[in-house]
């Protein structure tokens, strides 16, 4: 085996390549470099493509609820699987998010208070979504509630609405 | 020189290069034996090797074959991992998924699972090649039971990666597979219970055959790799065919 | 050499490196080209390039994106990618026949598409993104796609009970019934009525051992040179199916039943002097003609009748017909039979009659002399008295053949789990069926055919008897044998099922008594039991009067005389007629209708006459409707419907017709309180005098 | 080449510098210490760009299959539906094949055990590390040895009933048989098996069985483990 560590025998060796050789060198590295580069960035895009799910399986963004008839008047329905509040006042009906602005946590309705509390950090909501106090910072999110041609009503997650919005039924 | 090579020759004399590679472009002997050794993946191999054992017929690069699939077998298999439930039946799912739905994942499973059936293909081919090279002689004795131990790892690395995909193929597979087990006098049914997670094959063995496949198997595969290649090194270099027999009598 | 060509890769390794390279990139670029052109992301260009060459492009794309669509339903286990392809499904604009697949519609049906994904019903593979994997059998996936001929499987999945929108459904069901294939194989079917085959304990009393023989060779069923089924004055449904018997078995079986007589016959004799006085009369037989048509005999037996040449059977099927009857059966046994049918037979379906004596003799002898075929058994060969081996034998074969599974006889017990399960047939993957050498496609769907028009035709050795089916009962069958599938593992679909209802309608006490012995439900309708030949009877308290139903039971055939189809003259007694009217009045009362209405007080001739003109001018209802002479014959007639019908049924059934008839056709109308007093009124006043009673109709619904 | 000596003697590093260093050769010293270690080239570049090259023709070929044949995958598992016959992964299908043959204890253990157990002990028993040929030495004797245990072997595959193995090794013995009764003949192949040790015949014998029965459980074994031709 060579010895590595003793610089005398192989630096005595050490010269320039001749310019030809180096050229052609170069040429076919370079090819062979730039091919791998591309080879290495063309890997990492198809591992990105790869990465990013094409269906996911979580609970639709807009579901149906059925006929308004479901809902009493002044009433709060917690609907589990979607985590939205159905609230209907004699004005009308409106679909508001279970989740606290302060840190995400899942708010609970007592309705012995007529009051949307928080069990995490204290927060409290009125019936609207508005904050009663606590470190909320902002009210509760508003979803837009339609009225399909069957008569049943869609709540669509995606379509964010002022909470002043209400549907009349 | 070319602009590329400039800047190759730049990044070169960066700091951060240096504190990385220690060393300056391999263009003599020795900075090509630092370039080896001074590399933790590069060191297991010997700074110089035989011209002799370069020659395709040498090797016929079946222990390289070998490797590089384990290789691409790993790769692929990370990736896969992150497509995959080792539950019933969300396994089987998981691989209509990756089939149907997953942005080239049916290429990369038809990649794991064509290089898991050459890989078992090529260990045997590399284990009789070298048998017949006589590689299995002093001094080389330790690294050809290495090389056993690596044969057996390969086929349990593919047997356990065969039951993953929860179908048919796999379930009946691993149930002949597992009950050859159990014809082992005395311990046969106890290995089989041990091996299965209960007495027949539902998620506990899938489970197991998951973790074995995934983390312990390789974990030893690679140890063993490791091994094998620095005794190939130690034990002077890859066998020759004319290191025995009539130079020997001399 | 100098010792730095050691480390120098010559220009050939490097030039191979460089290539390799090259190519290496270019291979792992195909993975993502193939990716590109999927076919799934071929179909969503089309659909877009599609959408953009109709009217309405905006709301069709409105929902588009390019990527996978997906309905999931984790309570159904339900994954399906069909709408991937399939994007217009619930485009109301592309139901047209001429939008090409996969972006039709689909067509209007009770159930939202995307509430059920689309494989609860379609079958195939929903997580598939391909078009052969998504449809077809394969590797991966054996349940293929049901055609859509059979579609109305998938409704008997979950719905147990005949619902009217699965017309093949239900006929299948009832065919599985009626063919007995229930009583071999396991499967579950709702109860239905139910002629069971033949008890044959004392088969010897009643039929001769070469009839036997013929038979068994033949039931009824004769196949021209084609194989077709041809009538030829025969039913060509027959029960009894064909089983293949060679001679040796044949005379064997007929030789073991020909000698069943294990009770002595019941009463045969009829009075000498009645005997006396008209056996020589040569109208005796045109006499007991007369009478069998009297007696509407063909309203459940059909006879075959040539007419200009053309054979034909007139008459029904709940009864055996009896074309050749006179062929088959001793006269004895007929006369005991015709006086007590119960006598014969404990659970016989056949109404006791109330014959005379001489009527009896009278049908008997028009029975053995015309409904026969001299030919019947001329190719019965000539058969010694039965032998105890032939018995000993015969009674094997009739274990072994399965006879004993349909047919009751004493002294033998059907051997169980005679047939394979079928109770879950209509899951079975290929690879569970054996299809033997049959040159059929490998299909659950063709094995199903195949094995029911031939069942040798999958298993050579198969012990299922042949039977001669038309192309559309084998449909229908085939559709009810798919419906029985395995419960989908998924909790949601238990809840989803819909049971058949109990259905069995079983009254006690006296009118229980005489529903047994007229078999009522044979024709009629209970409660959603029974048949449906005649007017359902389940609402007949609220709707008829009592007085009506008396005269009606005493003598039928006031109503419909032109039917082949009428109430036989069954002669109750008063006290019967009585028990029979009570029990409707009491019981069979519809919840829609007040039994003790006070609005008879109400009528006043000039409600009438605002009645009156309502029916004519504003709502014409003589379009649909006869009173008297004039008028449509859609609708019944109503000409005598005031002494016929109760005023509250008739108010009700103007407020809400199809809540008391589910699905007739009668038009509901908004009528106001006030039209509706005013029209009941009216037809209130609608009566005939019984002498000319005849052109009333049959009853209150348009069904 | 002056490199040629210092490298594997694991001692100095130059000896033409440092002469006075001496290399001990025991009996126990590795055989390859005599051996002429012959002209030597730097593992980087030229070992590494010839394995990159593999690496990458490998890919390249993985790659081209993968694209166009497709992993097999069937029906969801269901323990209640067997299909038949029932195969292991193809590479235990020649244990399969020899389960069916002998009993488990004999196929399922023994034979793969002592494979095993071979494999891993071979290297130590130093039989004819020279590897002469089968017929160098005392042949007569060897050939009587070798025939007993041919007649042996071939006895037990036939109690069994095993022609699949029974076959090939008949016509194994024969070859190795033929070289000692007919020497110098068979042109260049002739002479090449002549010059083959006892461990070839062995491995050999080993990896056409193994071949053999591995292919007839892939192929050739249908419903209940019979016999069927691939081509039906």
């Amino acid at each position: 085996m060579s010895e590595p560590k003793n610089p005398t025998v192989s630096s005595s060796l050490e010269k320039p390549e001749d310019k030809e050789g180096l050229s052609r060198r170069d040429f076919f590295n370079e090819i062979a470099a730039g091919a791998l580069g591309v080879a290495g960035l063309g890997a990492f895009v198809v591992s990105v493509r790869y990465l990013s799910p094409n269906v996911l399986f979580e609970p639709p963004t807009n579901f149906r609820i059925g006929p308004p008839s479901d809902y009493q008047v002044n009433s709060v329905t917690y609907l589990a699987n979607q985590e939205v509040y159905i609230v209907r006042t004699s004005d009308g009906l409106f679909a508001q998010s279970a989740i606290c602005t302060h840190l995400g946590c899942i708010t609970q309705w007592k309705p012995e208070l007529e009051m949307i509390a928080c069990p995490c950090h204290g927060s409290k909501f009125r019936k609207d979504g508005s904050v009663e106090h606590g470190p909320a910072p902002r009210p509760l999110q508003h979803f837009a509630v339609r009225m399909m041609p069957d008569g049943e009503l869609m709540v669509d997650l995606l379509e964010l609405v002022k909470p002043t919005q209400i549907l009349k039924v | 020189m070319t602009s590329w090579e400039n800047t190759i020759e730049r990044l070169r004399r960066t700091p951060v290069w240096q504190s990385l590679f220690r060393r300056g472009p391999a263009r003599t002997n020795r900075t090509r034996s630092v370039a080896v050794f001074g590399n933790i993946f590069l060191h297991l191999l010997p700074v110089k090797v035989r011209d002799a054992s370069l020659r395709v017929r040498a090797t016929y690069y079946l222990g390289s074959i070998t490797f590089f699939l384990f290789v691409i077998l790993t790769v692929t298999g990370v990736l896969l991992m992150l497509y995959y439930h080792p539950a019933v039946p969300e396994a089987y799912q998981d691989m209509k998924d990756l089939r149907f739905v997953v942005s080239s994942g049916v290429f990369l499973r038809n990649l794991h699972r064509l290089a898991a059936q050459a890989m078992v293909v090529f260990v045997f081919w590399h284990m009789f090649h070298v048998f017949y090279r006589g590689g299995y002689k002093p001094p080389r004795q330790f690294n050809w039971v290495v090389g056993v131990g690596l044969l057996l790892l390969t086929l349990f690395l593919s047997y356990t990666g065969y039951l993953l995909p929860w179908d048919q193929l796999a379930f009946w597979a691993i149930t002949v597979g597992t009950n050859i087990i159990s014809y082992v006098p005395i311990l046969g049914q106890p290995m089989r219970f041990l091996l299965l997670g209960g007495h027949g094959i539902g998620e506990n063995a899938l489970l197991r055959f998951y973790v074995l496949h995934i983390v312990i198997l390789p974990l030893f595969a690679i140890i063993l790799i490791a091994v094998h290649f620095w005794r190939v090194q130690k034990d002077g270099g890859i066998t020759l065919r004319e290191e025995h027999g009539r130079k020997e009598k001399d | 050499m100098p010792a730095e060509e050691m480390g120098k890769a010559s220009r050939k390794l490097r030039l191979a490196f460089a290539i390799s390279s090259v190519v290496f990139v270019a291979v792992l670029a195909i993975s993502p080209l193939k990716d590109y052109f999927a076919p799934w992301r071929q179909y969503k260009r089309a659909y877009a390039r599609f959408a953009n060459t109709r009217p309405d492009t905006k709301r069709l794309l409105a929902d588009y994106h390019s990527g996978i669509d997906q309905i999931w339903i984790p309570e159904l286990k339900v994954v399906d990618r069909c709408t991937t392809c399939h994007q217009g499904i619930t485009q109301p604009s592309l139901m047209d026949a001429s939008v090409p697949q996969p972006f039709r519609a689909h067509p209007s049906i009770p159930h939202h598409a995307l509430d059920w994904g689309c494989v609860v019903c379609h079958r195939g593979q929903g997580l598939a993104t391909e078009v052969r994997e998504a449809h077809e059998t394969t590797l991966g996936w054996e349940q293929p796609l049901l055609p859509t001929h059979f579609i109305q499987a998938s409704c008997g999945v979950c719905h147990q009970s005949d619902i009217p929108e699965t017309p093949q459904l239900n006929r299948g069901r009832q065919l599985l019934v009626d063919l007995n294939c229930f009583r071999c194989h396991r499967m579950n079917v709702s109860e239905r009525i139910y002629v069971p085959p033949p008890d044959l304990s004392n088969i010897g009393h009643k039929a001769s051992r070469e009839w036997i023989y013929k038979w068994l060779k033949e039931p009824r069923t004769i196949l021209d040179s084609d194989g077709n089924v041809v009538t030829n004055g025969y039913a060509n449904e027959p029960r009894m199916p064909q089983f293949r018997l060679n001679d040796a078995e044949l005379r064997d079986l007929s030789a073991f039943l020909s000698t069943r007589q294990n009770e002595p016959l019941g009463s045969h004799q009829i009075d000498p002097r009645i005997v006396a006085a008209w056996q020589k009369k040569p109208d005796v037989a045109d006499q007991g003609e007369t009478r069998f048509r009297q007696m509407f005999c063909t309203t459940c037996h059909a006879v075959a009748v040539t007419r200009a040449g053309q054979t034909q059977l007139i008459g029904g099927n709940i009864g055996p017909e009896l074309t050749k009857i006179g062929s088959k059966v001793n006269e004895d046994w007929l006369i005991a039979w015709l006086r007590n049918p119960q006598s014969y037979f404990g659970y016989a379906q056949m109404p006791r009659y109330q014959w005379s004596d001489e009527d009896l003799y009278k049908v008997s002898r028009y029975i053995m002399t015309r409904l026969t075929d001299s030919d019947l058994l001329s190719d019965v060969p000539k058969m010694d008295p039965p032998t105890p081996a032939e018995i000993q034998a015969g009674k094997q074969l009739f274990v072994g053949k399965g006879c004993a599974n349909c047919h009751g006889i004493q002294g033998i017990k059907a051997p169980k789990e005679f047939g394979p399960d079928l109770s879950a047939v209509g899951s079975k993957t290929v690879s569970e069926l054996m299809f033997g050498d049959a040159k059929i496609p490998h299909t659950l769907v063709d094995y199903l055919r195949s094995k029911i028009e031939n069942p040798t035709s999958v298993n050579t050795t198969a012990a299922m008897p042949q039977y001669h089916l038309k192309k559309e009962d084998v449909s229908a069958l085939i559709t009810a044998l798919l419906s029985m599938t395995r419960r989908p593992d998924a909790p949601a679909f238990a809840k989803l099922v819909v049971r058949a209802t109990p259905s069995k309608f079983q009254p006690a006490g006296q009118f229980g008594e005489l529903y047994d012995r007229y078999k009522c439900y044979l024709c009629h309708q209970f409660n959603g039991y029974g048949g449906t030949l005649a007017p359902d009877l389940s609402f007949e308290g609220s709707r008829a009067q009592k007085a009506w139903v008396v005269s009606f039971l005493k003598n039928p055939q006031t109503l419909r005389p032109a039917s082949t189809f009428r109430m036989p003259q069954f002669n109750f007694t008063d006290a019967e007629a009585s028990t029979i009217t009570d029990y409707l009045e009491m019981v069979m009362q519809s919840p829609q209708v007040n039994p003790n209405p006070d609005n008879s007080s109400k009528t006043s001739p000039e409600l009438v006459a605002l009645g009156k003109q309502l029916y004519e001018v504003k709502y014409q209802c003589q379009s649909c409707h006869t009173i008297g002479a004039t008028g449509g014959y859609v609708g019944p007639n109503l000409s005598n419907l005031g002494s016929w019908m109760r005023p509250a049924w008739i108010a009700a059934w103007l407020k809400n017709p199809q809540a008391l008839v589910p699905g007739t056709i009668e038009p509901r109308r908004e009528f106001t309180d006030q039209e509706i007093q005013a029209l009941s009124a009216f037809l209130m006043t609608l009566k005939q005098t019984p002498t000319s009673a005849k052109a009333g109709s049959a009853a209150g619904g348009s069904r | 080449m002056d490199e040629k000596k210092k490298t594997e003697t694991g001692f100095g590093s130059d000896a033409l510098k440092d002469p006075r260093r001496i290399v001990f050769i025991t009996k126990k010293t590795s055989a390859k210490v005599k051996g002429d270690v012959g002209r030597q080239a730097m593992s980087y570049p030229k070992l590494i760009l010839r394995e990159a090259i593999v690496l990458e023709i490998l890919t390249i070929l993985m790659v081209v299959v993968a694209l166009f044949w497709d992993a097999p995958l069937e029906q969801l598992a269901n323990p209640l539906l067997t299909p038949n016959p029932a195969k292991a992964p193809w590479y235990f299908l020649g244990l399969q094949e020899l389960l069916h043959y002998f009993p488990p204890i004999v196929a399922g253990v023994l034979i793969p055990g002592l494979v095993i157990v071979a494999l891993i002990v071979i290297p130590y028993f130093h039989v004819n590390v020279e590897g002469a040929p089968l017929w160098a030495n005392s042949s007569l004797r060897r050939l009587g040895m070798f025939s007993v245990v041919v007649v042996v072997l071939l006895i037990f595959f036939g109690i069994y009933q095993a022609w699949t193995i029974f076959i090939p090794t008949l016509v194994m013995a024969g070859v190795a048989g033929t070289t000692y009764f007919l020497p110098g003949q068979g042109g260049r192949f002739g002479t090449y098996l002549r010059a083959r040790p006892l461990s070839w015949w062995i491995m050999t014998w080993f990896i056409i069985v193994a071949i053999i029965l591995t292919e007839i459980g892939t192929h050739f074994r249908g419903p209940g483990w019979s016999w069927v031709w691939p081509w039906r």
